[in-house]
């Protein structure tokens, strides 16, 4: 399986993304500059986490109106898996690849450590590898990371199974302790915590490379197995 | 002269302009005989920035003669924008530390945030992709509002920038003391890893070569307090007052990447980032070292604002800027790889046989300086020193011993101690993670940063108890050292070298001069001892208030190498029935302790010893131990003696521990004895583990009952719940950030 | 050139804990009379003459500068202003 | 009830980087004609009626909302603002 890792001016997980899909997961894997424009030789796009432009604005805003965002809806809506990380989880939603929009943590300040969330939806591309309900540990590393949407969205997000992962201990004020939502088709996942620091014993924990594993099993089952 | 055709070069000599730029009526009368002539406005600035203490270390030079700075793992000493040493498999780590402590008192946000900047491109100007960011921090009490406000806006500044650019902080330090009320410290250290033949030098050679400015224009930041006292000139100068400079860390991150993808284009000769008088000294320090002369036309420096001076280009402070030298014809490729991030990059000189420093500014000379003259011909200084009258009444007071009737009592306020406290309210703001590398974060002796493609990893930490050294400079120089070690060996790592931030007072007193002196022989001796030279480092000094210096405050940034990940070592106990050991024998030193200050609320007397002999001795002895396998845990005993160590060693996952001792109990407890380390291991490798480490006590075992618990023969000193201390000693600086001031 | 000055809002109902912060700490240092603050944006930007700027600014707020989920914008636009 | 507006603004000279990736971004999207962009920050804060206003606005600027080293600040007051 082929992965593409977006990487945009700002972008500092990217290399950390890459080495997820390349070294702990042991699939193919490229880094992709913003301004090379074809996503369509992938079978799954992962947006990395960091500062695209600084943040300046609002986080992920600049990075959402590139070229490179016309084509990843392209990709999104021909099915591709797409998974968005941290600033990649922001750059999906200024984009309107998933509805609501990021606040500043409650407390106003960054946060960086490990914590534990709820697998609320194992039934999606992304998390078959987990059991329903199942308490995992990832470490979260932003600033804002405090998920807000109207009660109609809210209402959606819930009646479609949409929202995929939880805090236990809400860090940061998200609403309904959301940590990460997928779209309606069930191809795009946002999230605040770092499933790509999480694929290693030695960092900690590997909770987060079941994600990796899932869209790969589910890939494999859809592409290779059925062919 | 352009931007004030008043200001002749007669005009600076009669009214004697220079001084307000710093230079002395002595180093003014050197700049005309060196160039036998007068100097016009803008040599007269560059000449001032360069021979300023920040650039030419015209006070401190002596001393740092002293340090020693070499060894055969050292690749770059001190000279270059950062210290290298060799780790093998043809790699190197790259580090340095440096201050930003007055900008820092000004607008402590972007005063932090820059020092973080700075302190990145020393290392990636080398050529190392920065992995790892620590500081150290020193604050006067959290009790103003004042002080929570320079605590809370410097750390955010430090995280607002470190973060953005992706390199993780790991590690560091924060001391809180009154006299760093007014003036609180800085220092932020980077560490870099490259591939040995990647190593680049800030060089300015090959006669004819380009020279390429790249990143963000210039502006008038933090022009050097050149103000030069001409009321006439205020109307026009107010606009172009020097403003405090704010960083860019996007601009930062674009960057590095740029950078390091240009060090592999072998039509780059040089590089150097523009730090401390900008241009000028990138610029001049270049050409200097390569033994050749360089022409520059300011108007093709990229300008933020308007009508720029000569003057203002040379010595602005900008931030996130580059200088290289690029062979002559082949400027393009390397443009182009600038260009690919968004940067820009363009000719503004070449470099030239004449050893001159020649700028040209619309069409005429605005400068023309023998180049080795601004780096290497700045006067040096010899200042008066002598020995303080506090010091000489602290050698003759008996020894301090207080008095304590509550353990548990005493125990829990030291936990509470800001110096002490958990810390995990700042690094919770530091992304400590980013580059997935991290193999130990922040809270432990020392981080770990693993090395990719190897088996090996690092190890590094920041440290300086500036209250010793206030007490007895020489011995709390080689204690911070010393210190700094144990910190890496506790981790599983063998100490390398080291990396300076000297913060001192005004030098111009004596006494501080003193402290300077002594400090630097202490810190010397001691890395000669540990093996652990010097490679790099910083000096700030006018660190002061209202005439009240700082404590002297040499900060020690180490890096310790892991042979095999397997040598990594958690600081804190892991298995009910381990055995606990002491190593090293505790006396009755209390100077300069945290007890002495919450029962004093000051510091006096004799700082504790130190016998650099032993304390290398049981450093070699515990790593040893450590590399064979046999320690489970580690823990160097620091500020509150004993049982903060303790208690520090059972805040991680809910253990106790039965620990007996003898003799007096508040000696035992609370004493600040050099060169001990809190140990556990595995009841089956005892008679192993004596047999290795000849000064090891065993003092007790690690339980499972949450109980930190502490006998002195048939009495129970101590005996508190292990959850209970630890929610007082994490909440303790939050608590404290929150109250009304 | 045209002046645009921009003012950037949260939405009447979605948290500004920003705003709360600020409101806690005037009230801290004694500035009790402070009932509530609200932390948004202001910009200024300097356009050249020759475009329909009205509709050139709405486009860009509503494209980029504000984000809809959360935030309402306002501008004003001062005529033949000069560098 | 008084209503304040508050605009925090970076002294010129002070670099603001937000400010140019919003203008770089702003003409990537073929808004050519923007010359300029600054951020800065607008407050709204809600003040009780009994007190010298002006006074207390200039002050909690000074002291708190604006660094005089690198903002500058301006404000207006509304009167009589009801809830
Ligand atoms: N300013 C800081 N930045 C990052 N980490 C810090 C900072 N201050 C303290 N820490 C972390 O907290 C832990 C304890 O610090 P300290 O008590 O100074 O340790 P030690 O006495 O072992 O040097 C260390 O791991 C250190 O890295
Ligand atoms: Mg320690």
């Amino acid at each position: 399986m082929k992965f593409a890792v977006v990487v945009f001016p700002g972008s500092n997980c990217d290399r950390d993304m890459y080495h997820a899909a390349k070294d702990a997961l042991g699939e193919e894997a490229e880094l992709v500059w913003y301004q090379s424009a074809n996503l369509s030789d992938y079978d799954a796009i992962l947006i990395p986490g960091g500062f695209s432009y600084g943040d300046y604005l609002r986080s992920g805003a600049i990075a959402s109106t590139s070229q490179i965002v016309a084509d990843l809806k392209r990709q999104a809506e021909k099915g591709v898996p797409i998974l968005g990380v941290c600033n990649g989880f922001q750059i999906l939603l200024e984009a309107g690849l998933l509805p609501g929009a990021m606040l500043r943590n409650k407390n106003l300040k960054f946060i960086c450590h490990f914590e534990e969330l709820k697998v609320a939806n194992r039934d999606t591309m992304f998390t078959t590898a987990f059991q329903q309900g199942e308490a995992i540990s990832l470490p979260v590393a932003h600033g804002e990371g405090n998920y807000y949407c109207d009660d109609t969205t809210l209402k959606q997000l819930k009646d479609n199974n949409q929202i995929v992962f939880t805090y236990t201990n809400n860090p940061n004020g998200s609403i309904n302790d959301i940590a990460g939502i997928m779209n309606e088709q069930g191809n795009v996942l946002g999230m605040m915590p770092h499933p790509e620091r999480a694929v290693e014993e030695l960092l900690g924990g590997n909770d987060g490379l079941k994600i990796f594993k899932s869209i790969v099993n589910n890939w494999r089952e859809k592409y290779v197995t059925s062919a | 002269m352009l931007q004030a055709p008043e200001i002749t070069p007669e005009v600076i000599e009669k009214d004697r302009l220079y001084r307000d730029m710093g230079l002395t009526d002595d180093e003014f009368g050197l700049v005309k005989s060196i160039l036998k002539r007068q100097p016009n406005f803008t040599e007269t600035g560059i000449f001032s920035v360069m021979w300023s203490e920040h650039c030419s270390y015209k006070t401190s030079k002596p001393l740092l003669k002293k340090f020693p700075t070499k060894a055969d793992h050292v690749l770059q000493g001190p000279g270059e924008g950062a210290g290298i040493i060799d780790i093998g498999d043809g790699k190197a780590v790259v580090f340095k530390i440096e201050s930003h402590n007055h900008p820092s008192a000004v607008e402590p946000y972007q005063g932090a945030a820059t020092g973080v900047g700075g302190i990145i491109r020393d290392v990636f100007s080398m050529g190392a992709r920065p992995i790892a960011l620590l500081n150290s921090l020193r604050f006067g009490n959290l009790t103003s509002n004042r002080v929570k406000y320079l605590f809370e806006e410097i750390v955010n500044g430090i995280a607002g920038y470190g973060n953005c650019v992706g390199v993780p902080t790991v590690g560091g330090e924060v001391q809180f003391d009154n006299c760093y009320e007014g003036n609180p410290l800085v220092n932020a250290m980077c560490v870099g890893l490259i591939d040995q033949k990647d190593i680049q030098k800030g060089i300015a050679a090959g006669i004819g070569n380009t020279v390429i400015y790249a990143g963000a224009a210039t502006g008038r930041d933090g022009i050097h307090g050149a103000t030069f006292a001409s009321e006439d000139l205020s109307e026009e100068s107010e606009s172009k007052r020097p403003s405090v400079q704010v960083g860019d860390p996007f601009m930062e991150k674009l960057l590095i990447e740029a950078c390091l993808e240009v060090i592999h284009c072998d039509a780059l000769v040089g590089m150097q980032d523009m730090g401390a008088a900008g241009l000028t000294s990138s610029a001049s320090e270049m050409a200097s070292k390569a033994g050749t002369g360089m022409e520059m036309n300011l108007d093709l420096v990229p300008q933020r604002e308007l009508d720029m001076t000569p003057y203002e280009l040379m010595l602005s402070e900008s931030q996130e800027r580059m200088l290289l030298v690029v062979e002559q014809g082949r400027e393009h490729e390397i443009i182009d790889i600038f260009k690919k991030y968004g940067l820009e990059a363009v000719a503004v000189g070449r470099v030239t046989d004449d050893n001159q420093f020649r700028l040209i500014h619309k069409g005429a000379v605005a400068a023309d300086i023998p180049v080795d003259s601004l780096a290497e011909d700045a006067p040096v200084y010899h200042k008066d020193s002598k020995v303080p009258e506090y010091y000489e009444k602290f050698q003759q007071l008996d020894d301090y011993q207080p008095i304590v009737n509550n353990y548990s009592e005493a125990l829990k306020s030291l936990l509470q101690q800001p110096t002490i406290a958990s810390k995990e309210w700042v690094y919770d703001q530091y992304d400590s993670m980013v580059q997935t590398n991290t193999v130990v974060r922040p809270g432990s002796d020392a981080a770990i940063i693993r090395v990719r493609g190897t088996d090996k990893a690092i190890a590094m930490t920041t440290d300086c108890n500036s209250r010793y050294i206030y007490l007895d400079p020489e011995i709390g120089g080689k204690i911070a050292v010393a210190e700094a070690a144990r910190n890496i060996v506790c981790s599983g790592g063998k100490p390398m070298a080291l990396t300076d931030g000297l913060n001192f007072g005004n030098p111009d007193k004596p006494e501080n001069f003193w402290q300077m002196e002594k400090s630097v022989d202490g810190l010397s001796e001691a890395s000669l001892a540990l093996n652990t030279p010097v490679i790099s480092g910083n000096v700030s000094l006018y660190n002061e208030t209202n005439g009240q210096s700082i404590y002297p405050t040499p900060v020690v940034g180490m890096v310790g190498l892991l042979e095999s990940l397997d040598h990594v070592t958690p600081s804190f106990f892991q298995t009910p029935g381990d055995y606990i050991y002491l190593i090293g024998e505790t006396k009755p030193e209390f100077a300069g302790s945290e007890l002495q200050n919450i029962l004093e609320n000051n510091y006096f007397g004799k700082a504790p010893s130190i016998d650099l002999d032993i304390e290398a001795k049981r450093q070699q002895q515990l790593l040893l131990a450590i590399q064979s396998g046999l320690v489970c845990s580690a823990h160097d005993l620091a500020e509150g003696g004993l049982a903060v160590a303790l208690a520090e060693s059972l805040f991680n996952n809910g253990l106790g521990c039965d620990v007996e001792v003898s003799g007096d109990t508040t000696v035992q407890l609370f004493s600040e004895s050099q060169s001990r380390f809190l140990v556990s291991i595995k009841p089956d490798d005892k008679q192993a583990f004596e047999s290795l480490v000849e000064d090891a006590n065993l003092i007790g075992e690690v339980t499972e009952s949450g109980q930190l618990k502490v006998n002195n023969n048939e009495d129970i000193v101590i005996e508190e719940s292990v959850e209970s201390l630890k929610t007082l000693w994490k909440g303790a600086i939050p608590c404290l950030l929150k109250s009304k001031g | 050139m045209k002046k645009v000055k921009i003012y950037i809002t949260l939405k009447s109902g979605v948290l500004d804990p920003q705003g709360k912060a600020v409101q806690t700490s005037l009230n801290t240092l004694g500035y009790a009379e402070v009932q509530e603050a609200r932390v948004g944006k202001y910009m200024e930007l300097k356009l050249d003459d020759h475009t329909d700027a009205e509709k050139q600014v709405e486009e860009m707020c509503a494209k980029l500068l504000a984000n809809p989920v959360i935030e309402d914008y306002q501008y004003t636009i001062e005529e033949g202003v000069t560098q």
